[in-house]
């Protein structure tokens, strides 16, 4: 009789703790991850998914017996290769570690060493481990660079870290984590901190090389519609809570709990176009540079905001979308083109802006943590503007904070925290109620959505359009994310290195036909279905071999 | 042209400009010390006449200017004047002492460095157990000493309980090598426990900072041994923070030591400005003000040149 | 971040230290100035450090001696660092020419070693108490300048710091609502540093002649109105000595805490 | 007995133990003075001057600014520097007498106002010159310029006409001097080829040694002058002098066997040194004084009441214990002790009084305000602890007296002589006319009380010239009253010169007329 095929991992009722300290607080253990039992085949694919916090990347760094910054494995065992590593120590610990099991991280651009080259970076454990002489640990390296679809492999690891692009180096951690020939790789959000278009490109290369390599993987990340891809079963994790285990297929199709159905649904936000109405920001022939370079990074860029409408400008990182803001906020004075504003032009520089411009252009950032001063509370940080725009004091200052309080759906008791003290979601309400304490005509938001977990995100989209409904303020909004903008949009501006590529009516732009990048910006966001980005990049190949 | 030679020119001239406008600084500074230097030189047995005489002489009469500029026309062709108290030529005294000066720097320096590199090493290795402690804590005590108390706490130990070297320090042309370390042992033993602390504290913090990077992690799930994270992985990275501060300490060991110099009555530079500052002797204040400057700015030259050159970014642009 | 064993010793010394400078005429046992003993006499029930040079009571001397190396330690760290931030901030905030000039000039400054700089003004001008503090903080201030230009430069480029010049506040603001809050703690550690700076500095510069004049005493005269004894063992100039080293610790320790203090909430990386 | 006996000879034969000592001892031992007098000469003639070595001296009072030129030299190392490669014309003995050096011969004309010296035959300079009476007079005339600043000025200045002819000079004072030979005898004056007058500072002279390194404020080393005219002295093959300005380093260097000798041990210590082993305390009750100057012409200091008010307001008894550590004798405001020839011992020594002290400053009106009382360590050992005792005495008596601390660097030439009231220390000098002459005459050029007072000055002179011994002491003591009661010298003890020499040393004598053995202390001792 067929004997059933061993575990390769095994983690039993696992149980990670880790000591905070609370500032102004006695420090207090807080569970990290509590009772989480999963198992893994060899060369298999888990993807373990759940939000910010869900203990994913501290149980896929478990399955090393290794605990980030205080915390600590403290029940439970993680049985690898037939034995319990969770009591490891010393050499026994450090021979498993890139070795048996290696690890990708979720920035490469942090996680290499930048002052040595890639290779030797990349073989450093298969050297280490003495698997085999460096020439032969060169040659497979090369191997993996040219799997994974790195430009001139044989070159590839003579450069050093800053020299090449950031989705390459996930590629070239990939190769190092492969490297050695581990049983089991874990990916810890491997493509997040990527563009959609280099994502697609990656996730594909990664899916490739698990499958040749039969490796068994740990797939950590915040996206279904990237896990769907790789992964064979699922685990979804709250709180440091199993919600729910099962195949893909089960996860996606059949979710069983509530919170599972939500992550699947989520972005099913959609909103109606508003009809035309005057516009209270326009921007024309603008174009701009940073002083000291010698090129543009905003082209000669035309939009038009209506009142109280929403204009999304979508782009991957560099395609000046930031800094369109940047010129309109009169940080970056253009060098020309004019901007005009509910009416009146502005000044190009900010010194030269009236009061009153300033108040009704108002911003919020995509990083809350570093948009609001650490040391001043909720109540302060709201009530500065309005005692700046409006000169109101104490208690009409304090019951007007409380509006805005409720407005961002935030009860009593928020204006004396601290930003240290609010979650992320929370933050950026905070944020959103500064801009709003001044009675903007228009808010520009700069990536607002994209360091939140999806649900969040959601709930902070509703925020924004419920306000817009109330307040009829006009929003700028910057992001990458086609979803969100599906989500809000009225008009979009596709912009592509400092042009506006595209611009109209959302339906106008998002229907065909597409120009080139559109359609590679439109095609690169992930889809839950299998096998989507194999699709994609098939498509494009046969297309460039038309061309 | 490459960009790091672009960046050590530009460094190297921009020092020079420094250095300029330093020795413009110094001279007119001195000049506007207070006090009649004509009466300072002469002193009590000072007539009228005479003190006219030396005016003259030292053209205080010229305005100010003019004569800054005489004067460096004199550095750049390395003529420093003569010292108005005793007519000897600076560039040859100050010659013999710089020569001692570096001498001390230097001895004590090939001993401090390396071993607060291996000591800050130690520390960050076992940070906040107790052999960081104990490193921390004896370096502690000695960056809180003040040098002459442990000047005169080495010579009763080592001069008097333990009679194994010598009290006065002094040095001569001359001496063979021997004879002038066991002269200098003392203050190098002094020196060395002042600087020692700050470079060791200042490296540890420094591979500390650096060991705070994400590259780290990935280097200890790498399963490396955690001296071989810091030594391959975090000290590359750290360099340029332990150099500026090494550095640091090797300017304090040319133009720091006064002290030093009094209480083991080393005859260097140091001494020779304090003898010469209160007898408003100016061209030598002048010469060595303006020596000590260069040694400095050269040292932080060096500094930074050390740093862009360890830079991988400069150095491999992309 | 809780107080350590060695943070708690540090505040311990550093509040001994500092009220027994403030209450010196109640708990010193005799006058600064007044002859109790023989030359040098070894500790004893009356002279609990011994006495000094001429027969003074040590201990006295030390806690008037106190006051007045902490006053002057204090006082001129306080001038480096009104100066030393205050345009530190200026410079990071305005950048530009303000920025390049202050910089330059604090360069100059430093290119000449301020050892140097001290030994000879300190010669030339009159030796009072107001000089002395002058002098150690001017020179002192450069150092601090550097720190708060480097600090404010990382807090000024804060998304916090951009609201708040789009919301249209001016330079006085920013820099002391939106910076100074946060700059804060590197800042208190520099401030331990830099007194401990002064203290040393005071004592050598008194050592050399050319500090705290008599009848007024300080820790380091002191040391060298009794260091000719220490050839011959006698404790005398120690106890002065003792004091600088001790002070100059407790404060370092708590220095180093406000530091590791600063740095954790600064964060890096883990949970 | 015996054996005590015969080491301590030895040692005082070395001069490692002093005769007085020794006497003392033999006393004890019921030996006759007389007879241990005989017996230590016996000794030293037995034990005799070893020839080589290397003999090292750690002398305070020197810095990198001192020049070679002995018309300049004004502070310790200086002194030493020229007495060990020049030579004068005569020298003065512990005992006082005159000491013939480059002349043979001295004579003088009834009346004293005229002085003939002859030169000994076949002296050389180091640079091989003769030293002839031309040289002499040079040297004579180059000490006369103003522009020379040389310290013997006000002493040349009193020769109105220099001449010589063969090997014979002649001196024609302007005023009769009877100790004209004494004023030869000063450090300033050494003879120099040619005067010195084309480069004073060349250290060539007709000295016991030859200059080798002159570092100034670090080290000065000198070799034996194989042709020097006097084998009596001069034993060691090189000597040398390091300059060590910092008390403890220098007891350190000595007690280390660095320095065979050394100047200036610090009271306070002197008792800690004589339990080191290996090293003697040779202290020399001596004229040197250690005193406290007001300039007579600057307020608040030009009022006589004031500065008797000072006077009474100093403990002189407290001083001789506390600072000499009893190593001296009080002073009595004038710079005469017993160890100067015609010293007056009947005027009253001058006691504390805060009361009449405080009548005094009453009396003089002053507005209350500090009077600051100048003092640097280095002004004489003891110095700030010195002028503290005397501002805690003073206050007693309700005077307004405060320390201000100045640098030691560079104190004799911006502090003292420069402003009104600082601490200051003399070495006195072999006769009284000389002491007063160099400091208390109005024309004095190191008159650093700005003392002028013209009784005082005819009395000075009138004494300078009279032969008649009781007479000359009778106006010494005039001299004396007036300085005590009007002079801006304030003169609470004369110290001892307190060395500290190594039991290696031999031919240590003690010399009160300066420092060091009168600063020869290089030349006349040897290695044992």
């Amino acid at each position: 009789m067929p004997e059933i095929e061993k575990n390769l991992l095994d983690i039993q009722h696992l149980r990670i703790e880790a000591t905070s300290y609370p500032p102004g607080e006695p420090p207090r253990d807080v569970v990290l991850v509590d009772d989480v039992s999963v198992s893994l085949k060899p060369g298999r694919v888990l993807g373990l998914i759940g939000e910010s916090g869900a203990g994913k990347s501290t149980i896929g760094l478990s399955s090393m017996a290794y605990a980030r910054g205080g915390a600590r494995l403290a029940g439970g065992h993680i049985i690898l290769n037939g034995r319990d590593i969770i009591h490891l120590t010393g050499g026994k610990l450090r021979s498993l570690r890139g070795k048996e099991v290696t690890y990708v991280a979720q920035s490469a651009a942090a996680s290499f060493n930048p002052s040595k080259r890639l290779m030797d970076q990349v073989i450093e454990t298969t050297l280490k481990n003495r698997l085999m002489p460096r020439p032969a640990a060169e040659k497979r390296a090369r191997e993996l660079f040219r799997k994974l679809g790195l430009p001139n492999p044989d070159s590839f690891g003579e450069r050093y870290p800053h020299q090449v692009s950031g989705g390459q180096l996930q590629r070239a951690m990939t190769a190092m984590a492969l490297c050695p020939k581990p049983d089991l790789v874990v990916f810890d959000e491997p493509t997040t901190a990527l563009d959609v278009t280099t994502q697609i490109e990656v996730l594909a290369a990664i899916k490739e090389a698990i499958r040749d390599t039969g490796v068994a993987a740990l797939y950590i990340t915040h996206d279904l519609a990237v896990v769907a891809q790789v992964a064979d079963d699922i685990l979804v994790l709250r709180h440091g809570k199993k919600v729910e285990y099962g195949t893909t297929d089960q996860i996606i199709n059949a979710p069983k709990q509530a919170y599972t159905q939500a992550l699947v649904s989520v972005r099913s936000i959609d909103h109606e176009e508003k009809a035309e109405a005057p516009p209270v920001l326009s921007v024309a022939h603008v174009t701009a540079r940073y002083n000291g370079t010698n090129f543009d990074v905003l082209k000669n860029v035309n939009v038009e905001l209506p009142a109280g409408q929403t204009l999304a400008v979508v782009g991957e990182s560099g395609s000046g979308k930031s800094t369109l803001a940047r010129a309109i906020t009169g940080l970056l004075p253009p060098t020309q083109g004019k901007i005009t504003f509910a009416g009146r032009e502005l000044s190009p520089a900010l010194p030269g802006r009236k009061r009153d411009d300033l108040r009704e252009l108002q911003m919020i950032y995509q990083m809350a943590d570093t948009a609001m001063n650490p040391r001043q509370t909720v109540g302060q940080i709201i009530g500065r503007p309005i005692e700046f725009y409006f000169g109101l004091k104490g208690e009409a200052k304090r019951v007007r904070v409380q509006e805005l309080l409720d407005q961002i759906e935030m009860g009593k008791g928020f204006a004396d925290r601290y930003p240290a003290e609010l979650s992320g979601g929370q933050k950026q309400r905070v944020c959103i109620a500064r801009a709003l304490a001044a009675k903007p005509k228009l808010i520009i938001c700069d990536e607002v959505t994209s360091a939140l977990d999806p649900l969040v995100a959601d709930g902070i989209l509703k925020l924004l359009l419920d306000l817009q409904r109330q307040e009829n303020v006009a929003y700028l909004f910057i992001t990458h994310d086609l979803a969100t903008v599906r989500a809000i949009a009225d008009r979009i501006a596709v912009m592509y290195r400092g042009q506006v590529v595209r611009y109209g009516s959302k339906t106008d732009v998002l229907t065909p036909p597409f120009d080139d990048y559109t359609d590679l910006l439109l095609s690169s966001v992930p889809e839950m279905r299998l096998g989507w980005p194999e699709e994609v990049l098939e498509h494009r190949k046969m297309e460039s071999a038309g061309n | 042209m490459h960009p790091i030679l672009k960046l050590v020119i530009q460094r190297v001239a921009l020092g020079c400009l420094l250095l300029l406008a330093v020795s413009a600084v110094i001279f007119l500074g001195v000049e506007a010390l207070p006090g009649d230097t004509a009466q300072a030189i002469l002193g009590q047995s000072a007539t009228p006449q005479a003190l006219e005489n030396l005016r003259q002489q030292m053209g205080l009469n010229e305005p100010a200017l003019v004569r800054y500029f005489k004067w460096l026309g004199g550095v750049l062709t390395g003529d420093l004047g003569k010292s108005l108290t005793n007519g000897t030529d600076i560039a040859t005294a100050i010659g013999q002492r710089l020569g001692n000066t570096l001498f001390l720097a230097v001895s004590a320096a090939v001993i401090s460095v390396p071993l607060a590199l291996i000591l800050g090493l130690v520390a960050a290795r076992y940070a906040g157990r107790w052999p960081d402690k104990l490193i921390s804590g004896i370096t502690l005590t000695t960056i809180s000493l003040p040098e002459f108390v442990a000047a005169y706490f080495v010579i009763y130990l080592l001069t008097q309980v333990f009679p194994v070297f010598l009290p006065v320090s002094m040095v001569f042309p001359g001496m063979s090598l021997g004879a002038k370390l066991h002269a200098v042992a003392l203050p190098v033993i002094v020196l060395v426990m002042v600087v020692l602390a700050h470079m060791m504290r200042m490296t540890r913090a420094a591979i500390l900072n650096v060991m705070q990077s994400a590259y780290i992690e990935t280097a200890e799930l790498k399963g490396l041994t955690p001296m071989q994270v810091i030594w391959k992985h975090a000290f590359p990275n750290a360099i340029a923070p332990i150099v500026s501060v090494v550095v640091l300490n090797l300017a304090y060991l040319v133009v720091g030591v006064v002290v030093v110099e009094v209480v083991f009555s080393y005859n260097a530079l140091g001494q020779y400005l304090v003898d010469h500052v209160t007898k408003r002797d100016l061209p030598v204040v002048q010469a060595v003000g303006l020596v000590f400057a260069a040694v400095y700015i050269g040292l932080n030259i060096i500094a930074d040149v050390v740093s862009i050159v360890a830079n991988p970014r400069l150095r491999h642009p992309k | 971040m809780k107080l350590t064993l060695s943070a708690g010793i540090g505040i311990l010394l550093t509040a001994m230290f500092v009220l027994s400078a403030i209450f010196a005429p109640l708990i010193a046992p005799y006058p600064l100035d007044l002859t109790v003993g023989g030359v040098w006499d070894a500790p004893s029930a009356k002279n609990w450090l011994g006495t000094d040079t001429i027969g003074r009571d040590i201990l006295s001397r030390l806690i008037y001696g106190g006051q007045i190396t902490i006053f002057v330690a204090l006082a001129s760290s306080v001038i480096a660092f009104s100066l030393g931030s205050f345009f530190g901030f200026l410079a990071a905030v305005r950048g530009g020419w303000t920025d390049q000039i202050l910089s330059r000039i604090v360069d100059l400054m430093m290119a000449i070693p301020s050892p140097i700089v001290a030994l000879v003004l300190l010669s030339v001008l009159p030796l009072n108490l107001p000089v002395l503090i002058l002098v150690i903080g001017v020179l002192d201030s450069t150092r601090v300048f550097r720190l708060a230009r480097a600090v404010s430069m990382d807090i000024a480029v804060m998304d916090y710091v951009e609201a708040a010049k789009l919301r249209g506040e001016g330079q006085i603001w920013v820099i002391f609502r939106e910076i100074l809050p946060n700059a804060l703690s590197p800042l208190v550690a520099e401030f331990g540093l830099r007194f401990i700076f002064a203290v040393l500095f005071i004592s050598t510069l008194s050592f050399l002649g050319l500090g705290v004049q008599p009848p007024l005493a300080d820790w380091g005269g002191m040391v060298k109105e009794n260091k000719d004894g220490l050839i011959y063992g006698k404790s005398a100039a120690l106890m002065p000595a003792a004091a600088i080293a001790a002070l100059a610790i407790s404060v370092n320790l708590v220095a180093d805490w406000v530091l590791s203090r600063t740095t954790s909430l600064k964060g890096g990386r883990g949970a | 007995m015996q054996d005590e006996m015969k080491h301590l000879l030895m040692r005082t034969a070395r001069g490692t133990f002093s005769r007085r000592g020794f006497i003392a001892r033999c006393g004890a031992l019921g030996i006759s003075a007389a007879l241990a007098n005989t017996l230590i000469a016996q000794a030293v003639r037995a034990e005799g001057p070893k020839k080589g070595g290397l003999i090292r001296a750690g002398i305070a009072g020197g810095e990198s600014t001192n020049s070679l030129d002995p018309a300049l030299a004004a502070s310790e190392v200086p002194f030493v520097t020229s007495e060990t490669w020049g030579e004068m014309l005569v020298n003065v003995t512990p005992d006082g007498k005159v000491d013939m050096r480059l002349a043979e011969e001295v004579s003088s004309s009834a009346d004293a106002s005229e002085w003939t010296f002859r030169i000994r035959k076949g002296v050389e300079f180091h640079d091989g010159k003769t030293v002839t009476a031309e040289d002499v007079v040079a040297t004579l005339k180059r000490h006369t310029d103003e522009k020379s600043q040389s310290g013997a000025l006000g002493i040349v200045q009193g020769i109105s006409e220099m001449s010589y002819e063969g090997d014979m000079v002649k001196l024609k004072l302007a005023g009769p001097n009877a100790d004209l030979p004494f004023l030869m005898a000063d450090y300033h004056l050494v003879i120099q080829p040619g005067g010195g007058v084309d480069n004073p500072a060349a250290g060539i002279g007709a000295g016991p040694y030859k200059l080798e390194v002159f570092e100034p404020g670090v080290r000065i080393g000198f070799t034996k002058n194989p042709n020097y005219f006097d084998d009596s002295i001069g034993h060691a093959d090189q000597v040398e002098i390091l300059v060590i300005n910092d008390n403890t380093a220098r007891t350190a260097a000595l007690q280390s066997g660095q320095v065979h000798m050394m100047n200036r041990v610090d009271p306070k210590i002197a008792e800690l040194l004589k339990g080191a082993p290996g090293v003697q305390v040779k202290s020399v009750a001596g004229r040197g004084h250690y005193v406290f100057i007001m300039h007579c012409d600057k307020a608040p200091f030009d009022n006589n009441d004031l500065r008797m008010a000072l006077k009474l307001g100093i403990k002189r008894q407290e001083m001789v214990d506390k600072i000499l550590g009893g190593l001296g004798s009080i002073g009595n405001d004038f710079p005469i002790n017993a160890a100067y020839p015609l010293f007056d011992d009947t005027i009253p020594p001058r006691e504390y009084d805060a009361a009449q002290a405080a009548e005094f400053y009453k009396k003089s009106g002053h507005d209350g305000s500090p009077i600051l009382l100048r003092v640097a360590p280095g002004a004489f050992p003891g110095a700030v602890d010195a002028a503290n005792l005397f501002a805690a005495s003073a206050q007693a008596a309700g005077i307004p007296l405060q320390v201000k601390l100045e640098p030691d660097d560079g104190y004799w030439s911006n502090v003292w002589n420069v402003e009104p009231f600082c601490a200051s220390y003399w070495g006195g000098r072999p006769v009284q006319d000389q002491m007063y002459s160099t400091a208390y005459l109005s024309t004095a050029d190191w008159n650093d009380t700005k003392f002028k007072n013209a009784t005082f000055d005819d009395l000075v002179l009138a004494a300078r010239g009279e032969l008649d011994e009781v007479k000359r002491k009778e106006e010494y003591s005039k001299v004396a009253n007036i300085l005590r009661d009007e002079g801006g010298l304030i003169c609470p003890m004369f110290n001892d010169f307190v060395h500290g020499v190594r039991d290696e040393i031999g031919g240590w004598i003690d010399d009160p007329n300066q420092e060091l053995m009168n600063g020869r202390g290089l030349v006349k001792t040897w290695l044992v």
